[in-house]
């Protein structure tokens, strides 16, 4: 007897096991997929393949910032400072191209290294100091609203800067929108390159295999000698990184820095982030779970675009009551599929 | 065994906010030998080994590795140094899958990327080598808290440290596992490994381990090679006091109106399906009905459905005769149904409140939240449950997640006794206990049930639970295979044989 | 302690700037004035809604819709006076009162009953009523700023005075003590802590835990609706678009600096009640010391910077360690950190 | 013009319109609003109306939006001047006009636009800025000045104030700015910075108060009142925009002059692109009609006010 093997079943069955953390994702890519095609039936023009590239057009920033956001949340964190710092950093670039002169590359270059650090700063004050994570990065609100509006309370063209003209540049250009096509500027292909090494990093390095740890448990995984301090910092910094290069390729996207750009935005990048899946506690979610949510997020203001004759305040209502009817079909599909033990 | 101890720490002491955890402490540990540190709850054991790897500074003293002085600034660190660790708390991020798990920080790569299908393949691997078959690739959360402990120990093995620690492994083991990990420790020990071993079971600690070295109210009492050290000897220098003191319990279970009475309590076809299996069981007034059986067999599941911790999907539950409806913790307490759950830091206690508040708790909920217990009141009973069940330290206004282990369970008894139930259910109490507090639980059991309360009693022990019980039900597979009620049953080895047999031995 | 500390220096700050006329109260008209006196009253509505925060907060949860809401009651009660032939009715400005309140208090049901019945993470539920709220407000004003007679007696709540003590100061300070009340002298306080601290081991103790987050966050709404009310009352309007912008940030970073930790748990009515005063009292401070409004950011910014640094035990232990005589332990181990949270 | 085979939705032989709001954040915008979708559904037209919550993202997003569905013409009120070329360039490539309304855009893009409509915030403060100097010209001691600002950072309160100060230097009036601070272009801002103001500065000596807009200046004149002191009287106030409860304020007194902003112009805004899909030669800036107000005239003007 004492030579046997000792077995146990896990609670579930294991192909379900393995489905299970998916549930979230899959039932966000159900519902987007059933809005596109509600969408269809309902206005014409809705099956032009632009309404997909659009997504990825206007939401790029969005996009970057919520995968950067997502690293901060599957570690048990938050930071409100992404509209912020994204504002801050389309205003640097157009006030260190156009007011101080300097080489475009060079400014992208400071500008990125200057969220990263940034994110280094608030990391270190959020673990070893202990700060709540939420009021660390709402001191970063504050502060670089505050510091934009002091670079330039007026908006800023930066379009004499001939570096800028890239991002919007069609690096994908598939016939006129009018006759089916539709295009996609460089900028997109920034946001999927971050979509790639975000998805990398955390699913197939020990840097983000330790990012799920310590969502998991912090406690333990500081047990278990994981790299808890340079983990946790990494995260904020890397949600620095990705505030400022939004912030840049806001820049590319308008060519203009307005200092009340962004106001609200990690809002939405939070919200795109949950709804793609990813537990607010930590944990538990996937990088495409942000790239479905940001979609989902760019879907339901297209829609409301298409319908059009929504008056300001109905367009609220509208989409609080999809979102409200978003989450509870997420949480009812993710129910029937989870053991319940109430 | 060579005598250049390879860890020698001396004079350590640690202080937490209004306690003294450790005094002046000396441990020397060899390579080589099994080192088992002794002592009551609450001595300062895990605060040892925490100060030992990084995870607390000290206040004062030296600590040497290999002759070098080292003082490690977190857990990594120390594992880096290579001290490997399975600390008290199941240690693990639960999220996880198995093998991430045992893996977590020094994945198998390829260049910067985690090769999973290698690191499955080496899981699994390891898993064997240990004599455990799980499936790696689901999260850590799916299996019992015992599989988890035996997932954490064999990382701790797997990092091939040149020291072990392993700080109470075996609390929610049954025999079998425990027989699998002391083999692995005398592997290791053979291959020089030196570990500390703490443990509240002292036939383990006897069976494995070379030297103790005993630990009381944070200072040393001194240390000794086992051979050396009788057991009441041991006792008797961990509890200050003579052995001779700690009263066996010796349960009269025949003396008990078993039979006579109406149930107090009684499912019949209760189950719930996935967890466990439609079964009848009933509990008399002053009767003491012990669950048994292995790891992960569904006496948790069993327990939680009668103290409406989990809703039952078939079958029904009758109290006092009528049938329950709408139970859940809420009514169970309203019908006198108290429930200790297993895992007292996720389910049990709420470790930011303070031992007195904890204490209230469901005294204040039955009550409704417009009644509060007054303070003098409260104030008496709290005193008289910390005095009664001796938790230490005696302090009401301590959040309760700064005491140790054992003084946590005491806390959540007091809890329910504090409501006066009819019907107490104990899932694994005496489980991380030192032998005077499990006597004094054990002892408590036994007044209870005389004074006419019954008791659901869940324990790995099997010994506890003969000992305990006047009648035992088995259970494997999830399933209630049998009820054993004779005298001449209730022994370890018919236990043992029921489940082998799957429960058609029983007649 | 330490907030305390920081509402003094910034009180010290704006006595050197203006003269001790700051802190002093004067009265005119039989009502009591002065800078401190004004901030008080206009702290009132940001003190309602940082202290319902507080409650849910101890039930580790958050309520970023307190914002709409306050728009909801403010929209509510205006429009209803606005649309009354003759606004000084007595019954009409108890009516829109409690009709406000109802709502409000329902409103705060629903967000409570999502996050207990449905299990929806608090952020998400109440982040649907803050997109959709301020449309609701809209859709009851029409768009339009409904504005109050001056002489209703609906403007009194916000401008009116008791014993020349300003009326909105009355109603912080009454709604301060009968939740002070309600969680202290009953076990709600304890309970609502357990909850906060470990829901299962709650509902395992018997505690109808989700009724009583349930009831938290109707509270929440109750104050944030009371909160309209007294802002609609002081302005004599309500805008439904503007009106409580961004209150929910201010409210949450005002239970943060009164020491009730975001993770649920412990928490301390009086350190929000002075949370809201330092954040109020900072927002006059950058005008008297004469800095333009381009500074108020930046100003809270570090203002919360300092607070939040110096409640930080390990902040304190680093920044005092050059000053200590014996250097002998190392810098703070981070590990014990964890452990003690 | 691209009006051939887009007429989805369309009723009869209506033009499919594109409007690109800025938000809701005032009564003037919502008015504003108001006007322009009564006028394009009097006119027979559909009007997707998108409402861009202050923000310029969600404008160009809209505006692409208009432009895979290929309307007729696209109205643009753009929250921002600069960062428009991109979008603008795309909506000509697509053949689709665009028409500004109320702000507009860098000078740059102006090519990429057919027209504007709207108002000009310079002009206004300009307008404001005659008054004070004409009214000041004989206050030996120096004209004392509070000014509530709009929004830091938005155009209009950045225009309203250039122009405003840029006449009263140019007139050579002797002012001195007593403290200048934002009230967000709300009621309860404008009352709080008010009450600071009277607090820090005391409302001696103080002889006018410029509030960008009639929210503030309303919440400021409750503040002034509860400070004991008559506004109109012992301090004279200007607003701009000149909404409803602004002008009821000025009857009873409280401020002593009103610049318009003119919010209601939809049918204005309707014919000009009516002429623009139709190919008809338009100017490149089509003004608001817009007046000015002083005491004299508040009485008369009331009911003519529509929100
Ligand atoms: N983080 C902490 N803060 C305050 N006190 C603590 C903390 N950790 C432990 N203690 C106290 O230190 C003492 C020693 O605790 P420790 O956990 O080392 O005991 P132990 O010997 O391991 O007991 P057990 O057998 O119950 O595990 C106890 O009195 C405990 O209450
Ligand atoms: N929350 C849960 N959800 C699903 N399955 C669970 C859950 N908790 C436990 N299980 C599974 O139910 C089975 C029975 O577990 P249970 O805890 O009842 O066993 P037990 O006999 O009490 O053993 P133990 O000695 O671990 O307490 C185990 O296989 C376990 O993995
Ligand atoms: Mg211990
Ligand atoms: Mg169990």
């Amino acid at each position: 007897m004492s030579t046997q093997t000792l077995t146990e079943r896990p609670a579930r069955s294991t192909l379900f096991d393995g489905l299970t953390r998916y549930i979230p994702i899959g039932a966000t890519v159900a519902l987007l997929i059933a809005l596109y095609v509600g969408g269809i039936a309902n206005y014409p023009k809705f099956d032009s393949p632009q309404v997909i590239a659009k997504l990825f057009i206007d939401n790029a920033p969005l996009l970057i910032i919520a995968l950067g956001m997502t690293f901060v949340i599957l570690s048990g964190g938050i930071d409100l400072s992404v509209g912020s710092v994204m504002a801050f950093s389309t205003m640097a670039c157009a006030w260190l191209t156009v007011d101080a002169g300097i080489g475009a590359p060079l400014a992208v270059a400071l500008v990125l290294a200057f969220g990263t650090g940034w994110g280094l700063l608030i990391g270190a004050v959020i673990h070893y100091f202990n700060v709540q994570p939420f009021i660390a990065t709402l001191v970063g609100l504050f502060l670089f609203r505050g510091l934009t509006l002091q670079i330039s309370d007026t908006d800023v063209s930066m379009r004499e800067v001939d570096f800028w003209q890239w991002g919007m540049v069609h690096a994908v250009d598939v016939g006129k929108i009018r006759d089916g096509g539709f295009w996609l500027p460089n900028l997109s292909f920034v946001a999927f390159a971050v979509v790639i090494v975000s998805f990398v990093v955390l699913h197939y390095t020990r840097f983000g295999r330790g990012v799920y740890a310590i969502g998991g448990s912090e406690q333990s995984a500081l047990l278990m000698g994981l790299p808890v301090a340079r983990t946790k910092i990494g995260v904020y910094a890397i949600s620095g990184f990705c505030a400022a290069l939004a912030g840049v390729l806001a820049a590319f996207a308008t060519k203009s820095a307005n200092p009340l750009a962004n106001v609200g935005a990690e809002l939405d990048a939070i919200a795109a982030v949950v709804i793609g899946g990813t537990l607010l506690t930590g944990g538990a979610g996937f990088v495409l779970g942000t790239v479905a949510g940001v979609m989902v997020w760019g879907m339901l203001n297209t829609l409301i675009a298409f319908q059009g004759n929504l008056s300001s305040w109905w367009a609220r209502i509208v989409m609080g009551i999809l979102l409200l009817a978003f989450i509870l079909l997420q949480r009812v599909l993710a129910r029937s599929g989870e053991k319940r033990r109430t | 065994m060579s005598d250049d101890p390879i860890v020698q720490m001396t004079g350590i002491r640690k202080d937490f906010t209004g306690v003294r955890a450790l005094d002046g402490v000396d441990f020397t540990l060899r390579p080589g030998e099994i080192h088992a540190v002794m002592g009551e709850n609450g001595a300062g054991k895990s605060t040892l080994i925490k100060v030992l790897t990084g995870v607390h500074t000290p206040d004062a003293g030296d600590i040497l590795l290999d002759g070098k002085s080292v003082r490690f600034h977190s857990p990594g660190a120390a594992q880096a140094a290579g001290i490997s660790t399975v600390y008290q708390e199941v240690n693990l991020t639960d999220n996880l899958s198995v093998a991430e798990n045992l893996f977590a920080g020094r994945e198998p790569r390829v260049g910067p990327f985690i090769n999973f299908r290698a690191m499955r393949r080496k899981a699994k691997a390891l898993l064997d080598d240990i004599g455990i078959d799980l499936n790696v690739a689901a999260p850590l959360s799916s299996y019992s808290i015992a599989m988890q402990q035996l997932v954490a120990i064999a990382r701790a093995v797997d990092i091939e440290a040149k020291v072990l620690i392993l700080d109470e492994p075996t609390s929610s083991l049954d025999r079998d596992e425990v027989a699998v990990l002391l083999g692995v420790m005398r592997r290791l020990a053979a291959k020089g490994t030196a570990m500390v071993f703490i443990s509240h079971f002292l036939d383990q600690v006897y069976e494995i381990c070379d030297r103790m070295t005993v630990l009381r109210n944070g200072t040393l009492v001194g240390e000794w090679p086992t051979a050396e050290l009788p057991q009441n000897a041991l006792i008797g220098h961990m509890l200050g006091r003579e052995a001779a003191t700690l009263e066996q319990i010796e349960r009269t279970a025949a003396a008990h109106h078993v039979g006579d009475e109406e149930p107090l309590i009684e499912a019949v076809g209760l189950g719930r399906k996935g967890s466990i299996a439609p079964y009848d069981l009933s509990v008399r007034r002053g009767e003491v009905v012990g669950l048994a059986g292995l790891l992960g067999s569904g006496r948790t599941e069993t327990v939680r459905l009668i103290a409406g911790a989990d809703r039952a999907d078939s079958g029904e539950l009758r109290f006092e005769g009528a049938k329950t409806g709408g139970h859940n913790p809420r009514t169970a307490a309203a019908r006198g149904i108290a429930y200790c759950p297993e895992n007292r830091k996720t389910e049990g206690l709420v470790g930011d409140l303070t031992v007195a508040e904890n204490m209230i708790l469901a005294m204040q909920a039955s009550r409704g939240w417009a009644r509060s217990i007054p303070v003098a009141r409260r104030d008496k009973l709290v005193a008289e449950f910390i005095e009664k069940l001796d938790i230490r330290p005696a302090n009401p206004d301590m959040p309760v997640k700064n005491l140790s282990g054992g003084n946590q369970q005491k806390v959540l008894l007091a809890r329910w006794m504090l409501i006066e139930p009819k019907l107490l259910i104990l899932d694994e109490p005496t489980r991380g206990i030192d032998v005077g507090a499990k006597a004094d639980i054990q002892k408590l059991v036994a007044e209870l049930s005389a004074d006419g309360m019954a008791v659901l009693f869940v324990s790995a022990e099997l010994d506890e639970v003969t000992r305990l019980s006047d009648r035992i039900a088995v259970l494997r597979d999830r399933e209630l295979i049998a009820v054993l009620e004779s005298e001449a049953d209730m022994t370890t080895e018919r236990i043992v044989d029921t489940i082998v047999a799957g429960g058609h031995s029983s007649e | 302690m330490w907030p305390v500390l920081i509402l003094v220096a910034l009180l010290v700050v704006n006595i050197i700037a203006t003269g001790i006329d700051f802190i002093v109260p004067n009265v005119n008209d039989g009502r009591l004035g002065g800078a401190f006196v004004n901030i008080l009253r206009r702290s009132a509505p940001l003190l309602l809604i940082a202290l319902g925060m507080t409650l849910v907060i101890a039930t580790k949860g958050i309520d970023l819709s307190v914002g709409a809401v306050y728009a909801i009651g403010a929209a509510i009660a205006c429009q209803m006076i606005i649309d009354a032939p003759d606004q000084s009715a007595g019954s009409l400005i108890f009516s829109a009162i409690a009709l406000a309140l109802v709502v409000t208090a329902v409103i705060g049901a629903w967000n409570g009953t999502m996050v207990a019945y449905f299990g929806i993470q608090p952020i998400v539920a109440t982040l649907i009523l803050m997109i959709a709220g301020r449309g609701i407000a809209q859709l009851i004003t029409g768009g339009q700023i409904p504005k109050v007679d001056d002489s209703s007696p609906f403007t009194e709540l916000g401008r009116g005075s008791f014993l020349t003590i300003p009326l909105p100061i009355w109603i912080a300070a009454l709604a301060l003590l009968a939740l002070a009340l309600l969680t202290r002298r009953t076990a709600l306080g304890m309970l609502l802590e357990s909850v906060g601290g470990n829901p299962e081991a709650s509902r395992l103790a018997g505690i109808r835990s989700k009724g009583i987050t349930v009831l938290v966050y109707l509270v929440c709404g109750l104050c944030a609706g009371l909160a309209g009310l007294i802002g609609a009352s002081n302005l004599g309007s309500a805008d439904a678009n503007n009106g409580g912008l961004w209150i929910e940030l201010d409210a949450i970073l005002a239970v943060v600096i009164g020491g009730t930790a975001l993770l649920g748990g412990r928490f301390y009515l009086l350190g929000t009640t002075i949370g809201v005063v330092i954040i109020e009292v900072l927002e006059d401070t950058i005008i008297n010391i004469g800095l333009s409004s381009q500074w108020q950011f930046t100003a809270k910014a570090i203002v919360v910077f300092i607070v939040a640094l110096l409640q930080s035990p390990e902040f304190r232990a680093w920044i005092l360690k050059p000053f200590k005589r014996k250097p002998a332990t190392p810098a703070p181990a981070p590990a014990e950190e964890v452990l003690a949270k | 013009g691209g009006g051939d085979d887009s007429g989805d939705g369309g009723s009869g032989n209506g033009l499919v319109i594109g409007f690109a709001q800025v938000g809701a954040e005032s009564a003037w915008r919502t008015a504003n609003s108001d006007s322009v979708k009564a006028a394009a559904e009097a006119a027979g037209h559909t009007l997707k109306f998108v409402d861009g919550q202050q923000e310029q993202e969600t404008q160009i997003s809209a505006v692409r939006d208009f432009i895979t569905q290929q309307v007729d013409a696209i109205v643009l009120a753009p929250v921002v001047e600069t960062g428009w070329t991109d979008v603008l360039q795309e909506a000509e490539d697509a053949g689709i006009p665009v028409i500004l309304a109320d702000r507009g855009v860098e000078a740059a893009d102006e090519d990429l636009y057919v027209t504007r409509l709207g108002s000009d915030f310079a002009e206004e403060g300009r307008k404001a800025g005659a008054w004070a100097a004409e009214t000041f010209a004989a206050d030996a001691d120096g004209t004392k000045i509070l000014e509530l600002q709009g929004t830091t950072g938005s155009a209009p309160a950045n225009d309203r104030k250039a122009g405003f100060f840029e006449v009263l230097d140019s007139e050579g009036l002797n002012y001195e700015i007593v403290d200048s601070q934002s009230g967000n272009f709300t009621a309860e801002e404008g009352k709080a910075v008010m009450e600071t103001f009277i607090t820090t500065h005391g409302l001696d000596g103080i002889d006018l108060l410029y509030a960008h807009n009639d929210e503030m200046g309303l919440g400021a004149i409750q503040a002034i009142e509860e400070a004991g002191k008559v506004p109109g009287k012992d301090i004279q106030i200007i607003i701009v925009d000149g909404s409803k409860a602004g002008f009821e304020a000025g009857v009873a007194g409280k401020l002593n002059y009103i610049v318009e902003c003119n919010p209601v112009f939809g049918d204005q805004l309707m014919e000009v692109v009516e002429s623009v899909v139709n190919g008809d030669e338009v100017e490149k800036f089509t003004p608001v009609e817009e007046g000015v107000f002083d005491a004299t005239q508040f009485e008369a003007e009331l009911p003519n006010r529509q929100f």
